[in-house]
């Protein structure tokens, strides 16, 4: 809008006498959790650099929680500040949001990612190698899997500390996503969480093959994707004349109060914006992993370390359908008519395939990529209600979904068989004879996944359904109840498998974690738990941060 | 002439861009046609950029060519090391998982 | 604030189950009697809840309420009405007796690891399971009741699933692979109703704008709640389906023969006779109490699906081979009566199948449990396994005959009088299906008899029967009660007929309907 | 004196539950205990009927109410006890012979292990009957009634490890279930109706109501008597039902249960009077069974069936007397009592002979035995002669009695009907005496048991034939006692009701008829046993000597029909239930899955081709937004 406009209208001004070049005003405090991330990632790079190799490990990961703590903190100063309600309003000159659903949504991004860094951190599931012990990372993620240097480096006691940096990054740009508050910062946070979450899934240390196909499908896809993002941005730059919210949204509406004459011609051009509101929503639709743009999930879940697998799972599904919601509540809303018939489509499909090709899976962390994308299809249910209860039940939704789903991967990481980590279903028979907590902890989880009355997955649903049905969404609602009988299926299966089958002799066992691991678990078994019997705080908390500041 | 040529170059490249993605095999083409719609997208927001008279169009061409500067460090890195594993660009090779 | 009492009754078992599931591996005996004590604490609260509730007072007494979820609109609203309290009373008395006669249903074998608790977990779940069934009967939220109306099947899954009956009928394996079939077909029906309900459920919300059952059927009666017709049907569709699934009615019954046939005896008794009744009770209070227009618009199909139960379960339970499914089907088919009963809206139809919840409940519960019995000493649920049986263990057979002659409703124990006023009630709006629903007394003496005669009676099929121990003291001390609640309360229900008389009125004035008037005024 | 008629009851009642629960302690002295309180109800009958007899004709209603039973909006069913001159009768008869019957067991069960609970049984079957002659409404009759049945099916069956028994007994309940379920709608009807069931409102307003209630009633009614009396069409239970010890024949499935539908029938009198297409069925059913019971009693050489055979056909009488209204009423009953002494008299007898045979039932292997058991053979004697209605003797006056009514119907029906019950008699005194004959005359036939032992009959202990002789008394003496002077019509009318039927020819036409077909028959069957050796295997024998051997293929009927038809209905349902119920969820499950499977198959692995997904599926969304807008 204006503010953009004056910070890059140079072409007007540049004929006057430069006597002082006007600093953008940027809310420093405001951005705070931000800057936290960045900050420490830039320190975690320099960490890198200058730590000897052996403390880099205990120095990154202090750092990164640390960082993550302390922009947790400033997230927390910040709604009681009254930014999430009252105060709320556009930051940093137009190009960030400091509103409820903004902060809500990073302070659940930074709680998972600080879930997601202990799973990073553990280092005690994989037997020690010549005396050092291992994490899920390669300890020379340049190496040729299997060669002599890889050795070397194994020999050498090498990890991939750089993944704590990364991690740190990608954060960084999921808490900016869901705020962008115009197409350019949208586009950049994009890349920020992206490209750093590409090379986390290539560097696992076991099954380094699958990890690096998993890497590669991700970054074709995903650049592919971002380019159509990117030419649906340039489209509807085009129509409105500027890329910030605010003003596409007046522009959209017709409310704009001037009008020049480029503008009017290009305004008169829906095909533009439709086109263009398309294929930006593609791309979202792409990270949030709706189909027919869900692809990639089940080959990215399943090759990445599964640490990254559930830092991915859950803070990317947050920060899209943060940028989702913001996009269509904010940007779009005047286009109601148009997209909602679209994502209509969109979820009843994400629902309905996403439940119905789990059914056959017989890898845990696929079958838990395909339950994501039955996840997203009821969050887009939510989103869809077009209604402060829609943004209030998304957000929720997300709060629990996130911790469900790191506890669920972290949960897999514990089982492991000589080769790794044994995903594959028919491993897991009598799990729950062998070690009935972890089993149980797991049932847990997937009960949650399925939506069983006093766990979160159950609050979550029915918050999210209810608003589809107030929003007269209610064909949405059969549809995800149906879909949900279907996905009931492949949860309890697993259930079924661990519990009631008798365990194989060279099953895989249950290896105990370190207490970062155990942390991470007992988390998102409390948030399932406390969300699921008690739920009313954090409603609340959703409920007053469901408004955009426009 | 008429900017809106400029766009009809655009969606042209860019569907080039696609259409390579989708046909191609080889990583490092691959990547290039990604690049190739990256580019798209770019003449596509210097021309709005122009026919607007304001700047943002093309600040934001800026910015799209670090980003792709960007994604081309991350992207040659994985390309390159799945290649020393593989002995082999082609993408159609890396299909161990599926289904 | 006076004591929650309500609250109480339901969370004595729920701490009695964290409890008995927190004993070390090696005190399983103790976890057996914590669990005991904690059913019959249970018992206790519940017996304190029936006396304190007054037959004359208010609809719904005891009530408690508080805030609970505010964005869902849902309060922890309980209350109990005549009916619930049977209820209520009904299953705090049956678990004890499903605890004693599953004492020795869940010892580990010594293949299992030290690890794996199965005693604990067992006891642990039935009594999470009482705790769920009495909040369901207690709460009057609408979210509140679907709340652990469908977290119920969580426990009664592992239950089923996990402690499957000893008595193969194949290898190992097969049995394995049957139980878990069962289990997953338990959830699966059960889930998939729940929820279809769960969407009518977030439908009631969003055209009533409240969970509170009390506060919904007030605005329904003052007309200040008109909801659609269309709306009302649909919605009375999705509880009455995740009802029928639960109670169940034909054709959604295929899970319970399975369920009840692969589980062990206590927890098929806990199925059939505790679980399953949360379905019926909830036709009753809710489908009535919530939608009576549709209820009454749904009424000829309701009838015709409740008298095919009837005859089918009927027909069915004479051509199983298998003892326990024998008695799943003939569970049924007494759904159908009672179903039949609720829906033929007259106050006998109401009062009978109240009782018949009840009375079902006690006669199931007898002839599941000397079924078991049975069972646990052949090691064969194949009724041919069997014959001759009443000739080595008399007093075993004799509790059986007496289970099944309950099961067959004979007059004078406590099924005649439920079976009876649900036949009158019916009849008296819909006669043709009273008389077809007759032809259920036939066909269930049909399968008692032949049940009992081929197991029971006849020669002494082989060794293993000959030198079959008679019942132990413990399975004595589980079935006698049963037997003496069985006469009782055939001889004298007056006390269970008091409390759930006005209960039905309140039903009956729910739905707009009065009994049906005689013809000939009978000089009295 | 009316607060005693619970104890009628209560006594039995309790035998039953000591006995039963009591355990193998009280094997001693249980069957002393469970005569002992069968005797005291009797002596508390017979104390209330001395009460009753001390008042007025018209006062003699006793009613006792202990609690309100099933009290329910708009229904009313009380624990309330009704005793009435009818009521009073068979309290008498049931408790008396009873009583005997409990007597004669103590002998007769002497060897068996489980006499105590033998003994617990026929408590509980005393308790249930006169229940259900107490009651004051229907649904406690039912209650009675079905404990009837359930005593029935507990001694029928005493002898489990026999399958024979085992199925008799179960056959015997089930067919009296449909029976049941006559009475149950029967009671329906009677509370839409009348909004009440018990007798004296009921019976009160029953010319109120319209005939098509009343005869729908009276149809259900009849059923219900059908079931447990053994009539056409449901009679094919009593034959089997010998297969119980003969103390139970004689006790339940002669002298007293199954009367319990005659009991119905005139207790409900005035509702079959105001329906008189219900009182054609009656008399039709039993005409129809006193004829088919006489008929299947001729061919049978099984002594107790050949009795049960005559069982059911002097119940047909009694059936035909009631449904002729107030003129059969009374002689209904009084057939009723008289045929209590003589053929639980001839039952025991039956016994006795068993008793001394080595539980030999085919009279083709007796024979000459009137020697070796002189009580036996003059009991039996007696019996016989009162049951073929020899002049003098119960069977005579009761018989004829219902004879006369029968053609004091009037018109064709009158003469059909009173040809049939003549016909009946004749044929009773065939094979009466066939019976007769065969046992007690002419050579020996006896054969050694399967274990080799040959018999040695000899005269039973006192204890059973103490009550064979009382029982003798009542059939020689009871109905001269009752009919002279119309002492038992007097009695009973003020409840029953009575009109005099004026047959078409004279009473003394009709007497004289029916000696001259008494005659006949006794004659025929002495021509055809008494004077010809009796072969120990039964002959081919005639066309029809083998269809009444097979109770005229009514069973083989049954079984192909219901037995038969019934096994391919819950064959195929559970297939259907297999396959289409079940099938139709396992169905859509497994066509989900195969949904999956082809759905998964998508997920080919190449990243190309996913990206062609993406591009298709944003062509999609573009296309769409742009439809959406031109739509």
């Amino acid at each position: 809008m204006s503010s953009l406009t004056a910070v890059h209208g140079l072409w007007a001004v540049a004929a006057d006498p430069v006597e002082r070049i006007p600093a953008p005003h940027i809310e420093y405090a405001q951005l705070a959790p931000t800057l936290i991330v960045v900050g420490a990632a830039i320190l975690a790079v320099l960490v890198e650099a200058f730590v000897p190799r052996t403390s880099r490990y205990y120095v990154q990961v202090f750092l990164s929680v640390a960082a993550l703590a302390s922009a947790f903190a400033a997230v927390v100063a910040l709604a009681a500040g009254g930014y999430g309600s009252t105060k709320a309003h556009i930051a940093a000159m137009g190009a960030i949001a400091v509103d409820g659903p903004a902060l809500f949504l990073q302070g659940v991004i930074i709680l998972a990612a600080a879930v997601s860094v202990f799973t990073f951190a553990e280092r005690r599931l994989d037997p020690a190698a010549h005396g050092n012990r291992v994490d899920s990372f390669a300890a020379q993620a340049a190496s040729v899997p299997g060669s002599d240097s890889e050795r070397a480096a194994v020999k050498a006691g090498f990890t991939t500390t750089e993944v704590f940096p990364l991690a740190l990054f990608a954060v960084a740009g999921m808490l900016i996503f869901p705020a962008a508050n115009d197409l350019l910062t949208l586009f950049v946070a994009l890349e920020v969480f992206s490209l750093p979450l590409y090379l986390l899934c290539a560097v696992a240390r076991r099954q380094r093959l699958m990890s690096q196909e998993a890497a590669v499908k991700y970054f074709l896809l995903g650049a592919f994707s971002s380019a159509f993002l990117l030419f649906g941005i340039a489209l509807v730059y085009g129509y409105a004349g500027s890329v910030s919210y605010a003003r596409i949204a007046d522009v959209v509406d017709g409310t704009v109060t001037s009008v020049d004459p480029a503008l009017a011609g290009t305004m008169g051009n829906d095909a533009l914006l439709l086109i263009g509101g398309a294929l930006i929503l593609m791309g979202l639709l792409f990270k949030v992993g709706a189909v027919p743009f869900h692809m990639w999930t089940p080959d990215v879940y399943q090759g990445a370390p599964t640490p990254v697998t559930g830092f991915m799972a859950a803070a990317t599904k947050v920060a899209a359908f943060g940028a989702l919601l913001r996009l269509l509540y904010v940007v779009l809303p005047g286009l109601r008519w148009d997209w909602r018939p679209v994502m209509w489509g969109v979820a009843i499909v994400t629902m309905l395939a996403g439940a119905v090709i789990a059914v056959t899976q017989t890898d845990v962390k696929r079958l838990l990529a395909y339950s994501s994308i039955a996840h997203a299809g009821f969050i887009l249910a939510g989103v869809i209600a077009t209604s402060e209860e829609g943004v209030s039940s998304v957000l929720f939704y997300l709060l629990a979904y996130s911790f469900v789903t790191i506890g669920a991967f972290a949960v897999v990481t514990l089982v492991r068989d000589a080769g790794g980590e044994a995903t594959h279903l028919s491993k897991w028979a009598g799990l729950g004879r062998r070690s009935p907590l972890t089993a149980a902890v797991f049932a847990v989880f997937l009960l949650a996944f399925a939506g069983i009355p006093l766990t979160s997955g159950f609050s979550g649903k029915f918050a999210v359904f209810k608003a589809a049905a107030e929003g007269g969404a209610g064909a949405l609602v059969v549809v995800g109840v149906i879909s949900s009988a279907i996905a009931a299926f492949f949860y309890i299966r697993v259930i079924v498998l661990m519990f009631f089958s008798e365990p194989k002799a060279d099953g895989p066992t249950v290896t105990v974690p370190s207490p970062l691991t155990m942390t991470a678990i007992a988390v998102g078994v409390a948030v399932t738990v406390v969300l699921g019997v008690a739920p009313q705080y954090f409603l609340d908390l959703a409920g007053q941060a469901s408004t955009f500041a426009r | 002439m008429n900017p809106v040529n400029y766009l009809y170059l655009a969606a042209l490249l860019f569907t080039i861009g696609a259409s390579g993605v989708l046909i191609r095999r080889n990583a490092i083409v691959l990547f290039m046609c990604v690049e190739l719609m990256l580019n798209a997208c770019n003449l596509a927001l210097v021309a709005f950029s122009r026919m607007h008279g304001n700047l943002d169009g093309q600040i934001i061409a800026f910015f799209t060519m670090v980003v792709a500067a960007a994604e081309v460090v991350v992207g040659l890195a994985i390309i390159v090391s799945l290649f020393r594993t593989r002995h082999s660009a082609s993408v159609d090779d890396a299909s161990l998982m599926k289904l | 604030m006076s004591f929650p009492l309500l609250t109480a009754t339901a969370a004595v078992p729920a701490v009695g189950a964290i409890l008995t599931a927190a004993v070390p591996a090696a005190r399983r005996t103790a976890a057996k009697w914590l669990a005991l004590l904690f059913s019959l604490a249970t018992l206790a609260l519940a017996a304190v809840v029936a006396v304190r509730f007054e037959p004359g007072g208010d609809r719904y007494q005891l009530t408690e309420s508080h805030a609970w979820i505010k964005d869902f609109g849902v309060r922890y609203e309980l209350g109990v009405d005549g009916i619930g309290v049977a209820l209520i009373a009904l299953t705090a008395l049956l678990i004890p007796f499903v605890i004693g006669a599953g004492w020795h249903d869940a010892d580990p074998l010594e293949t299992h690891s030290s690890r794996w608790r199965p005693t604990q977990g067992f006891f642990a779940l039935i009594l999470m399971v009482e705790a769920m069934v009495i909040i369901s009967f207690e709460a009057t939220d609408v979210f509140l009741f679907y709340i652990f109306f469908e977290a119920m099947l969580i426990p009664m899954y592992f239950l089923i699933g996990g402690f499957g009956d000893r008595a193969h009928t194949g290898t190992d394996e097969n049995a394995a692979a049957q139980r878990s079939y069962a289990a997953v077909k338990f959830l699966l029906y059960n889930l998939a109703g729940g929820l279809i309900m769960l969407a009518a459920v977030i439908g009631l919300y969003v055209v009533a704008g409240s969970f509170s059952l009390q506060e919904i059927t007030a605005a329904r009666a003052a007309g200040t709640l008109d909801i659609a017709t269309n709306t009302e049907r649909l919605l009375f569709l999705g509880f009455f389906f995740a009802f029928a699934v639960k109670a169940p009615l034909w054709p959604l019954h295929t899970w319970l023969p399975n369920a009840m046939g692969e589980a062990t005896a206590p927890v098929a008794v806990l199925i059939t006779a505790v679980v399953d009744k949360v379905g019926t009770f909830a036709m009753l209070r809710f489908c009535l109490g919530l939608f009576p227009e549709a209820s009454k618009w749904a009424t000829p199909v309701v009838l015709v699906l409740a008298l095919i139960s009837i005859v089918y379960g009927a027909l069915l339970a004479v051509g199983q081979r298998d003892i326990k499914r024998l008695v799943a089907y003939a569970s049924i088919s007494h759904f159908g009566f009672i179903i039949l009963g609720i829906f033929a809206m007259t106050s006998q139809g109401q009062s009978g199948a109240t009782l018949y919840m009840v009375n079902h409940g006690l006669s199931t519960a007898a002839l599941m449990l000397v079924a078991g019995f049975l069972i646990s000493r052949r090691g064969s649920r194949l009724i041919a396994d069997y014959g001759g049986v009443q000739k080595a263990a008399p007093v075993l057979a004799g509790t059986f005959l007496i289970g099944g002659l309950a099961t067959l409703s004979l007059p004078g124990l406590a099924p005649f009088v439920s079976e009876f006023l649900v036949l009158v009630g019916t009849f008296a709006r819909y006669p043709v299906a009273g008389i077809v629903a007759t032809l259920g007394i036939v066909l269930a003496a049909l399968y008692t008899l032949v049940l009992y005669q081929r197991t029971m009676t006849g020669p002494v099929k082989d060794e293993s029967i000959r030198t079959m121990p008679d019942l132990k003291f413990r399975e004595l001390l589980v079935v006698t009660p049963l037997i003496v609640f069985l006469i009782g309360l055939g001889v004298y229900p007056k006390p269970l007929t008091e409390i759930v008389n006005p209960a039905v009125e309140h039903t009956m004035s729910d739905v707009k309907q009065h009994d049906p008037e005689p013809e000939v005024e009978a000089a009295k | 004196m009316e607060n005693l008629i619970a104890l009628l009851v209560a006594a039995p009642l309790l035998g039953a539950a000591v006995l039963l629960c009591g355990g193998r302690r009280l094997d001693k002295a249980g069957h002393w205990l469970g005569t002992l309180l069968a005797g005291a109800s009797f002596a508390v009958g017979l104390a209330l009927f001395a009460d009753m007899l001390g008042r007025d004709a018209d006062d003699r209603l006793m009613t006792q109410h202990l609690f309100s039973w099933i009290p329910v909006e708009g229904f009313q069913a009380d624990l309330a006890f009704h005793l009435d001159q009818l009521s009073m009768t068979f309290v008498l008869l049931i408790s008396g012979v009873g009583t005997l019957i409990h007597m004669y067991s103590i002998g007769y069960m002497e060897h068996d292990e489980r006499r105590r609970r033998f003994f617990g049984y026929l408590n509980l079957f005393l308790a249930a009957m006169l229940l259900l002659v107490l009651a004051d409404n229907y649904l406690l009759l039912y209650v009675g009634w079905e404990g009837v049945g359930l005593a029935s099916y507990l001694l029928i069956g005493f002898w489990q490890h026999k399958p024979s028994a085992a199925t008799a007994a179960k056959k015997a309940f089930l067919v009296n279930r449909v029976g049941d379920m006559g009475l149950s709608i029967a009671i329906m009807l009677m509370f839409t109706t009348f909004g009440t069931f018990a007798f004296g409102p009921v019976l009160g307003a029953a010319d109120e109501t319209s005939e098509g209630r009343l005869t729908a009633i009276g149809l259900m009614l009849l059923l219900a008597a059908c079931g447990k009396s053994a009539q056409v069409p449901l009679q094919s239970w009593l034959g089997d039902a010998m297969e119980g010890p003969t103390p139970v024949s004689a006790l339940i499935h002669a002298a007293t249960m199954v009367t319990a539908g005659v009991y119905l029938i005139v207790r409900s009198g005035a509702i079959f009077n105001g329906a008189p297409d219900a009182q054609l069925a009656t008399v039709v059913v039993g005409a129809v069974t006193l004829l088919f019971g006489a008929i299947v009693g001729c061919a049978k050489d099984d002594i107790k069936k050949a009795l049960a055979g005559s069982t059911m056909s002097q119940i047909g009488y009694m059936v035909l007397a009631a449904g002729l209204g107030p003129i059969g009423y009374v002689f209904a009953i009084m057939h009723l009592v008289t045929h209590g002494f003589f053929k639980a008299g001839l039952f025991l007898g039956a016994g006795s002979v068993m008793h001394g045979m080595n539980d030999e039932v085919d009279m083709r292997k007796y024979g000459a035995l009137r020697k070796h058991m002189p009580v036996t053979f003059v009991t039996f004697g007696l019996g016989y002669l009162a049951i073929i209605g020899f002049p003098g003797l119960s069977g005579f006056f009761s018989k004829d009695k219902i004879i006369e009514a029968a053609f004091a119907k009037g018109g064709t029906e009158g003469w059909i009907l009173g040809g049939a019950a003549l016909l009946g008699a004749g044929i009773t005194a065939f094979y009466m005496t066939r019976v007769m004959v065969l046992t007690f005359f002419g050579e020996k036939r006896w054969q050694p048991d399967a274990d080799g032992h040959a018999p040695h009959p000899h005269e039973s202990p006192r204890s059973m034939t103490v009550p064979m002789v009382l029982l003798a008394f009542g059939s020689v003496f009871a109905g001269g006692f009752f009919s002279i002077g119309d002492r038992f019509l007097g009695w009973l009318e003020p409840v029953t009701g009575y009109t005099h039927g004026h047959p078409p020819v004279s009473a003394l036409t009709v007497t004289l008829a029916t000696m001259v077909v008494l005659a006949t028959g006794v004659a025929i069957a002495w021509a055809m046993y008494g004077r010809r050796p009796v072969p120990v295997t039964a002959p081919r024998g005639s066309l029809l000597t083998r269809a009444a051997r097979r109770d005229l293929f009514q069973d083989d009927f049954n079984h192909v029909v219901l037995v038969r038809g019934g096994e391919h209905l819950t064959r195929s349902l559970v297939y259907v239930d297999h396959t289409l119920v079940d099938g139709v969820v396992n169905g859509t499950a497994a066509s989900v899955g195969g949904l999956s499977g082809r759905l998964r198959k998508l997920q080919n692995g190449y990243a190309r081709s996913y990206a062609v997904s993406m591009f298709g599926g944003t062509a999609i969304l573009i296309a769409a937004t742009l439809l959406m807008r031109a739509v």
